[in-house]
């Protein structure tokens, strides 16, 4: 942290997503002076936690790679992980950010050699699994982690496995006295990138997530579909183990709905495709999708992709909205309740995995902004003269797919240059 | 040009639409729905809906007047109020339906037989007589809508009911010969009357 | 060359307990020829790699070999200015891939060993990349197109001091944007048709000394490279201007879905049915006052907006594809009668409302507080009747077939990229004579005068996380050229290709290389007198990046150049080789491999594995703690594409007994981030069989997969068939 | 404690000798041991219910519940209105919310009140009992006056519709609201866990003209209470009670089915765990007997 050295012509990006990466390495590689800051341990954010990208189905740690080779290699760019931005004052080319740096409790000096991993008993929910599946108290948060270095849960600190993870570091890497640093940062513009959370399924209460074990979320089923995850890639359903093999998508879960929020976030059509796609490649004939939806929102060139699934006969849609949920507790199965507005037809359909294609919701709410911005009333960082020198980027500004948040990262970062460069111009 | 033809270019006009938004509860939340069928998977009566409220919704928006006046889909709502929680859109649906009703009733579209209509109609003269709820006379009165031999047919199959809640003390034979009361009927009465008119007025201004 | 290798052992992270690290030591010494061999405990540290600093300028190395973690690890740790550095793989390439036994000890060992021979064989090839002096800087951007996208790259490029030159084939500014009457809305509440801003955007060009502009002009002439590109600007007279420039923005637009191939839907049968445009158009004439219809001018009291119109259908001649737009733009079109008149009927027939993000869903709500009615209906057919127009469909929701009678019907057709000549179609002898005016960039590379192609014909990256990863370096699209879109998103977009631009016009003047190698300063050097012109690097280049001079000779554009290495795999006298990255380099490396003679039951196998998806899944599957055989020595690349086949002759020749290439996925929704690599490579092993039936060896030997980097699972068990079916087939004869 | 007043809606339906008579005793005694004091609203009217829409339409209905409030207002000021009967409760707090929303409504319907000869202001809030119990007492507080809990009785929570829906009590869910449980454990009894059908309708409103079709219903709200091996159903509203207890008989004959399940009100059970008598808890006044109450109350 103390070698951080900023000046009023740095950008300070915030956010290690996949928006925050690309806007600060696209500055970077522009030859500006760079700060990353991320909340969490390691870069990546959402995408790291998804299975595959639509509609390629490819696989976004291949663009991570990618990403993280160019931050390896970029003199420019400096990443500060744990932490966060706790507040922004000043004006356009002369920011002071304020920088709050939580504890890891392990140093430069790991190696990710993995052995405090080894030596800690306590296991945790891991986050990197939404909490599907455990990890340890001393912890790489998943295989591509950058930094590659362990973490160690606070919840261990005074208790002896503390201790074991201290004397199993042959390093002298783990730093048990290791404490909370703020930091002031001098910056000449910002792009705020700090992404978005999955609305709290909970709250759609028809659906009973809160109630009823194989109600799940769209993104807890990418975990569940993706082989490095806590299932292995088995589509397993909560309750039992089972493997699902008649699985039922809930589309706008939290979107389009002046109950929950307000906003169509975009994504959602989209990726329930790809999961279809998931549930074919597994099972093939073995298995049945059935999407309920409003409008199938396949944007654009994508729009072929759709017309692949719809034509898959393991695929079926139904043009409704869920009214409500009921459980079978004999077999944990699901009746869901509603009517097909094509044509009114009633329906009570027994499904044995519910994904509820859960809605966008901006990471970071005004109430809790480090600085005065405008937003719309969903939430989202408007491009607004107000903002000044503060640049809304990738599902901060929108609700965005990787491929529109990554173009509006883009931008933000040549938004940002344009200050610093005016600053340049000026100091000459 | 034919009957036909007139029919057609009545289809999808906004006219009934707009009878709709002037004239019925809440009418003008129409045009705001979205078509999820929420609402028809929600309610506790709908295998019974003809046309379920989102299809009305669409109905109303396609200019199928008589087919939704004269439906006795409204009738059948229950007043659970499911959804008007679930909407995504936030219509009123249950006050929709319950506006939809009466504009039907008070236009003489309602169908004829309909039971709740007919009940709806007893229990509203029955509690505007003395402003309280008469339950014994809203009770045989409604046994004996469907004409005298009917009645005597459904008192006895309620008789246990009535014996019940008699030997309860939650029904007093005594009702028949008046009962509860407010005390201001003549002033009560006037309101209901003013406020009829009030609305009378409003939907004569839109004219049908 | 390396003269002066330093060679560096660590012991930390379990090798000194797993190896025997003086025979490393060793090893370095005597077969690596290092000059300096020392191990250290824990040498990523400060004071580890404070030694090989002290190293280096005491002992004046040129070259470090580093045996430690895998090459993806401490990077920053291991990064010496000037000097050459090799890895050998010793944790996740040896002791976390295989069993910590007494069995298995010899054999791994033997592996670390030869991984410290390669890695001080890469280094006696290899050299620091320096900076090409030749490189040339030019802050200069053209952006070729005037619309919306073309406007708002040139104001955001000028905003960040560079000077911006637009070319515009018609006559005014703003494109598609300027014949709209209002725009969809870009701020909350996204109630209202707002101002296109097409006036303040030519205003603010206009004002702007940074800002040039060429009205009722093409680019009839484009070649350089990044940094020293130089246009042909020919006016409508003909006269013609010769400017540089330092990059190219292509923000081309499209054009509208030509709707008389509908003619079901009425377009052409009757004047009052009308594409988006054409209601534009009719709007901007009533500009805010009632709306008539072109028959007979009668005012417009109920239109039908029929979406989706030719589009999203596998249909003949109609567009597969969804223009994104369009939904919004009924709306909004919507607005223009209700706004005007709120006792106009104005319905619209979809089959999806597509309206997404905030913005959308916000605008859909406010066309229906307005009263536009929309139907969720499959339109038949659209004709004539009672004196205007009868639209016929079924309405999905009432589940019924119907009809509609209106004035005006809008017929939502699609957008075409207007992206030029398809270079894989027409160009050389397929070129038509109207190649020139038909190109928008009239390139004079040697592969075509345009970008390329994606499917359905938009240009530029189909990439998820890389959008701006044009194959062309140096020239980026922008706007509806690249994807469907509407204002919104365009602006977005022709400010990121801007930012793209710019990056190009700072990194070629350093002789960086753009993305993804991005900074890379090693460039393909060739020795003309070697050269057979066979042309094979020029038509392989996945990025158009070498031309021919007039004897045929390839000449190579740096600038141009993404250093994959696809040219040095294609060239067969391999006279093509990077600094840092050569023939000698890999093909060292597997001959520094210790071959055990044929009766050692110790077969050897290499894997040339893509750097950045196989490799990195082969350091995950040891971090997870999986094994593979033993036996085989892997050795990552730039890419597939840079594989030459002598690599695979040599590896047989010099008693191998099989090669397994590992590259990433080929073919439409290719994965390769060099586009074409990993398919040229597979199109070259597809020849090699016969090499190994003169040498009269088992065509399996020699296997090529398309792998990605979550194969974790998958990539040991490729390896660990190879062992076994090394074990079937027998040993290689060519063992000495 | 200091007595807490309110402005008293009590409704035709708990009327001396009407169907929820029984509902208002057990009211009564729960609000006296609560030193609560209910002021009655004089001279009130009929809510005219949801069903009152086919006849009544829009502004007679409302102009009925404003009355109520406008009488409330004189005789009761700045007091909070409360019911006990759900459909009392939801039409007049949905009439002062839209007037309170609606200046044109507001303006016709003091034009038609005028004609009584009084004046709305709707600025006051209108509120169920149950509200009153959670949010000016808490399950703490209740708690305290328990002198015999209902130990071993299972009862399972049917909240209905319109206490539940669409207004519904504050910091409680509309698909699966949890203070009928919490007050059964208040009084020291055994909620049935997750009852299925909580919130499910009885058809109420259409029980007289749908009997058949609402009587489907109520055969599923019991099964459902005898499946979670409840003693008997416990409800906030009059017309849910009625409804599910009285027609068990008729239920039975159509579906063989044996019901015997005794529906009472929240009232009651608060009455008998707070040691009222059976009477004073209006247990006679169960159709179907609800004995495990009358023996704790007559212990």
């Amino acid at each position: 942290m103390s070698d951080v050295i900023a000046t009023n012509q740095t950008i300070l990006v915030v956010g290690g997503g996949i928006s925050g990466m690309t806007a600060a390495l696209e500055a970077a590689e522009c030859g500006k002076q760079v700060i990353l800051v991320e909340k969490t341990p390691s870069l990546g954010g959402r995408v790291s936690q998804l299975y595959k990208y639509f509609p390629k189905l490819c696989f976004p740690t291949c663009g991570i790679e990618i990403n993280l080779r160019r931050i390896k290699a970029n003199r420019n760019l400096r990443v500060l992980t744990m932490s966060e931005v706790v507040s922004i004052t000043g004006q356009p080319g002369d920011y002071t950010a304020t920088v709050k740096t939580s504890p890891r409790y392990v140093n430069e000096n790991c190696t990710g050699c993995g052995e405090c991993g080894k030596a800690v008993e306590a296991e945790f929910a891991d986050e990197y699994n939404y909490g599907l599946g455990k990890r340890k108290g001393a912890y790489l948060p998943f295989a591509m982690a950058y930094p590659q270095r362990y973490v160690i849960d606070p919840r261990i600190l005074g208790t002896p496995d503390a201790d074991k993870a201290k004397a199993a570091c042959k390093y002298g890497a783990v730093d048990l006295d290791m404490q909370e640093q703020t930091t002031e940062l001098k910056v000449g513009a910002v792009v705020w990138a700090t992404g978005w959370k999955p609305y709290d399924a909970a709250k759609i209460q028809p659906y009973g997530y809160d109630r009823f074990p194989n109600v799940i979320t769209s993104v807890e089923f990418e975990r569940l579909a993706d082989p490095h995850g806590p299932t292995g890639g088995k589509i397993l359903r909560p309750s039992d183990g089972k493997e699902a093999t008649n699985i039922a998508f809930i589309q706008c879960a939290g979107s389009r709905d002046r109950n929950h929020l307000k906003h169509c976030s975009r994504i959602c059509c989209m990726a329930t495709l790809k999961q279809t796609t998931y549930v074919s490649e597994k099972y093939g004939d073995g298995a049945k999708s059935t999407v309920y939806y409003i409008d199938i929102r396949a944007i654009d060139r994508i729009d072929d992709f759709h017309r692949k699934v719809k034509a898959d006969p393991n695929v079926t849609f139904v043009k409704s909205k869920v009214a409500n949920i009921v459980q079978d507790k004999a077999t944990g199965d699901l009746i869901l309740n509603g009517v097909n507005t094509e044509g009114y037809h009633r329906y009570a359909n027994r499904h044995d995995l519910v994904v509820l294609a859960i809605g966008m919701e901006p990471s970071v709410p005004k109430s809790e902004f480090p600085a005065e911005v405008v937003m719309n009333e969903n939430g989202f960082i408007e491009l607004d003269p107000a903002n000044g020198a503060i640049f809304g980027a990738g599902c901060s500004s929108d609700a965005l797919d990787v491929n529109r948040a990554v173009q509006n990262a883009t931008a933000g970062a040549l938004r940002a240059i344009q200050v610093v460069n005016r600053v340049a111009r000026t100091e000459g | 040009m034919t009957d036909l033809n007139t029919a057609m270019i009545e289809k999808y006009r906004t006219n009934f639409l707009k009878e709709v938004e002037a004239n019925v509860e809440e009418g003008e939340w129409v045009k705001m729905c979205m078509q999820c069928g929420v609402c028809s998977g929600s309610c506790p009566f709908g295998p019974h809906w003809e046309h379920p409220p989102q299809e009305i919704f669409m109905m109303i928006r396609a200019g199928k007047r008589e087919e939704v006046l004269t439906s006795s889909s409204m009738w059948m709502c229950t007043s659970c109020y499911n959804c008007i929680v679930r909407c995504p859109r936030g219509l009123p649906i249950t006050h929709i339906m319950h506006g939809l009703a009466h504009y039907a009733k008070r236009l003489g579209l309602a169908p004829k037989e309909q039971p709740t209509a007919k009940f709806a109609q007893l229990f509203w003269d029955n509690l505007t007589k003395k402003g309280r709820v008469n339950e014994l006379m809203l009770g045989l009165q409604l046994y004996f809508m469907n004409g005298f031999a009917e009645g005597i047919k459904t008192s006895l199959k309620m008789k246990d009911v009535g014996l019940g809640m008699w030997k309860a003390k939650r029904l007093n034979p005594l009702e028949i010969l008046g009962g509860h009361s407010c005390k201001d009927t003549s002033g009560l009465r006037a309101m209901l009357a003013k406020a009829r008119e009030i609305e009378d007025a409003k939907i004569a201004k839109f004219g049908r | 060359m390396a003269s002066k290798i330093g060679a560096y052992i660590c012991k930390g992270c379990g090798i000194g307990d797993r190896l025997d690290v003086k025979a490393l030591v060793n090893t370095a010494k005597r077969d690596g020829k290092a000059a300096i061999a020392k191990e250290h405990e824990f040498l990523c540290n400060a004071d580890g790699v404070a030694m090989i600093q002290a190293d280096i300028a005491n002992e004046g190395l040129d070259a470090v070999m580093i045996a430690a973690c895998s090459r993806r690890a401490k990077t920053d740790a291991f990064n010496f200015e000037g000097v050459c550095v090799s890895r050998a793989n010793l944790r996740e390439g040896v002791i976390w891939c295989q069993p910590a036994t007494d069995e298995a000890q010899e054999v791994t060992d033997e592996m670390a060993m030869d991984y410290v021979r390669m890695a001080c064989a890469e280094l006696k090839y290899m050299n620091a990349p320096k900076a090409n002096e030749a490189a040339s800087y030019n802050r200069h951007i053209l952006v070729v197109g005037g619309g919306i996208s073309g406007m708002t790259a040139a104001i955001e490029a000028s905003k960040a001091g560079y000077p911006v030159t637009i070319v515009e084939k018609s006559g005014q500014l703003g494109g598609a944007a300027a014949k709209f009457f209002r725009r969809i809305p870009a701020k909350a509440p996204y109630a209202d048709p707002q101002d296109t801003g097409v006036a303040e955007m030519v205003a603010a060009i206009e004002a702007d000394p940074n800002i040039k502009v060429h009205l009722n002009s093409r680019v009839t002439k484009t070649s350089g490279a990044p940094g020293r590109f130089s246009a042909d600007i020919t006016a409508e007279s003909g006269a013609t201007t010769t400017e540089n420039f330092g990059a190219i923005i292509q923000a081309s637009g499209f054009l509208p879905y030509d709707a008389s191939q509908l003619p079901e839907l009425g377009y052409g049968k009757s004047p009052d049915v009308v594409d988006q445009m054409g209601l534009e158009a009719l709007a901007q004439a009533a500009n805010g006052g009632p709306i008539k219809r072109p028959s007979d001018g009668k005012e417009v009291k109920n239109v039908v907006f029929v979406q989706c119109a030719g589009q999203r259908s596998d249909k003949e001649g109609h567009l597969p594809y969804c223009s994104g737009h369009c939904c919004l733009t009924s709306i909004k079109q919507a607005m223009y009668f209700k706004d005007q008149n709120p006792e106009v009927d104005t319905t619209i027939l979809f089959s999806d409302l597509r309206t997404p993000g905030a913005g959308g869903e916000d605008f859909y709500r406010s066309g229906q507080r307005k009263g536009v009615t929309f139907s969720k209906g499959a339109v038949s057919e659209v004709v004539p009747a009672n004196g205007g127009l009868q639209v016929k469909f079924k309405d999905l929701i009432l589940d019924e077939d119907t009809a509609i009678q209106a004035d005006l019907v809008v017929l939502a057709t699609g957008l075409v990229p207007n992206s030029g000549l398809d270079i894989d179609t027409q160009s050389g002898e397929n070129e038509p004579d109207n190649a020139q005016e038909l190109s928008v960039l009239n390139l004079t590379y040697r592969q075509g005068r345009d970008l390329p192609l994606l499917k359905h014909g938009f240009n530029d990256s189909h990439f998820i996380c890389f959008p701006y990863e044009t194959r062309r370096t140096g020239i980026y699209t922008a706007g509806p050229v690249r994807r469907p879109m509407d204002i919104a998103q365009a602006m977005e977009d022709a400010t990121g290709a801007a930012l793209k631009a710019i990056q190009a016009i700072e990194n070629s003047a350093l002789g960086r290389a753009a993305h993804p190698r991005s900074g890379d300063l090693s460039f393909p050097s060739f020795r003309k007198e070697g050269c057979t012109q066979c042309k094979r690097c020029t038509v392989e280049c996945p990025f158009g990046a070498i031309d021919e001079d007039e004897q045929r000779y390839p000449v190579f554009n740096e600038a141009r150049c993404r250093r994959c290495g696809t040219c040095m795999g294609a060239c067969p006298v391999r006279v093509i080789s990077f600094e840092n990255y050569s023939v000698e380099t890999v093909g060292q490396q597997l001959k520094a491999v210790d071959v055990p003679d044929e009766f050692s039951e110790k077969p050897r196998f290499l894997v040339l594995a893509c750097e950045n998806d196989a490799y990195p899944a082969l350091d995950m599957a040891a971090m997870s703690g999986q094994t593979y055989s033993p036996f085989v020595r892997v050795i990552p690349v730039r890419c597939l594409g840079s594989v030459n086949t002598i690599w695979i002759s040599d590896a047989l020749n010099s008693g191998y007994d099989g090669v397994i290439l590992l590259g990433c996925q080929k073919g439409d929704n290719y994965q390769c981030h060099f586009v074409r690599g990993s398919e040229m490579a597979h199109y070259r092993m597809s020849k090699i069989d016969d090499t190994l039936q003169q040498l009269n060896l088992e065509t399996e030997r020699v296997q090529t997969y398309e792998v990605s980097i979550t194969d974790t699972q998958r990539i040991p068990q490729i390896i660990n068939d190879m062992a076994s079916l090394i074990e079937k087939i027998g040993m290689s004869p060519f063992k000495f | 404690m200091s007595k807490k007043q309110y402005s008293f809606y009590p409704g035709c339906s708990s009327q001396k000798a009407a169907s929820a008579s029984n509902y208002l005793t057990s009211v009564a005694s729960m609000c006296d041991v609560l030193n609560i004091q209910l002021n009655e609203i004089p001279d009130w009217n009929c809510c005219a219910a949801s069903i009152g829409y086919a006849g009544g339409g829009e502004l007679p209905r409302l102009t009925l519940s404003a009355r109520n409030i406008a009488l409330s207002e004189q005789a009761n000021p700045g007091q909070d209105i409360v019911a006990t009967c759900a459909a009392c409760w939801l039409a007049t707090k949905e009439t002062q919310e839209r007037l309170h929303k609606e200046a044109e409504l507001m303006k016709e319907t003091n034009e038609a009140l005028a004609a009584a000869g009084l004046k709305v202001k709707a600025d006051q809030n209108v509120r169920h009992m149950v509200e009153v119990l959670i949010e000016d007492f808490g399950y703490d507080a209740l708690g305290e006056h328990v002198k015999k809990p209902l130990t071993g009785v299972k009862i399972a929570g049917y909240v209905g519709c319109q206490t539940n829906r669409p207004f519904g009590i504050a910091g409680e869910s509309f698909e699966n609201p949890k203070y009928l449980d919490k007050l059964v454990e208040t009084m020291g009894g055994e909620p049935v866990e997750n009852y299925d059908k909580k919130v499910s309708c009885c058809g109420g409103a259409l029980a007289f003209s749908e009997p058949e079709k609402s009587q489907a219903l109520i055969k599923d709200i019991i099964e459902a209470a005898y499946d979670g091996g409840a003693d008997m159903i416990v409800t906030p509203c009059p017309v849910c009670q009625m409804n599910v207890e009285v027609y068990q008989g008729q239920i039975n004959q159509k579906y063989g089915t044996k019901f015997s399940m005794p529906v009472v009100y929240y009232s009651t059970l608060m009455a008998v765990a707070y040691g009222k008598s059976s009477k004073e808890a209006g247990l006679d006044g169960q159709v179907i007997r609800a004995k495990k109450l009358e023996e704790i109350a007559d212990k």
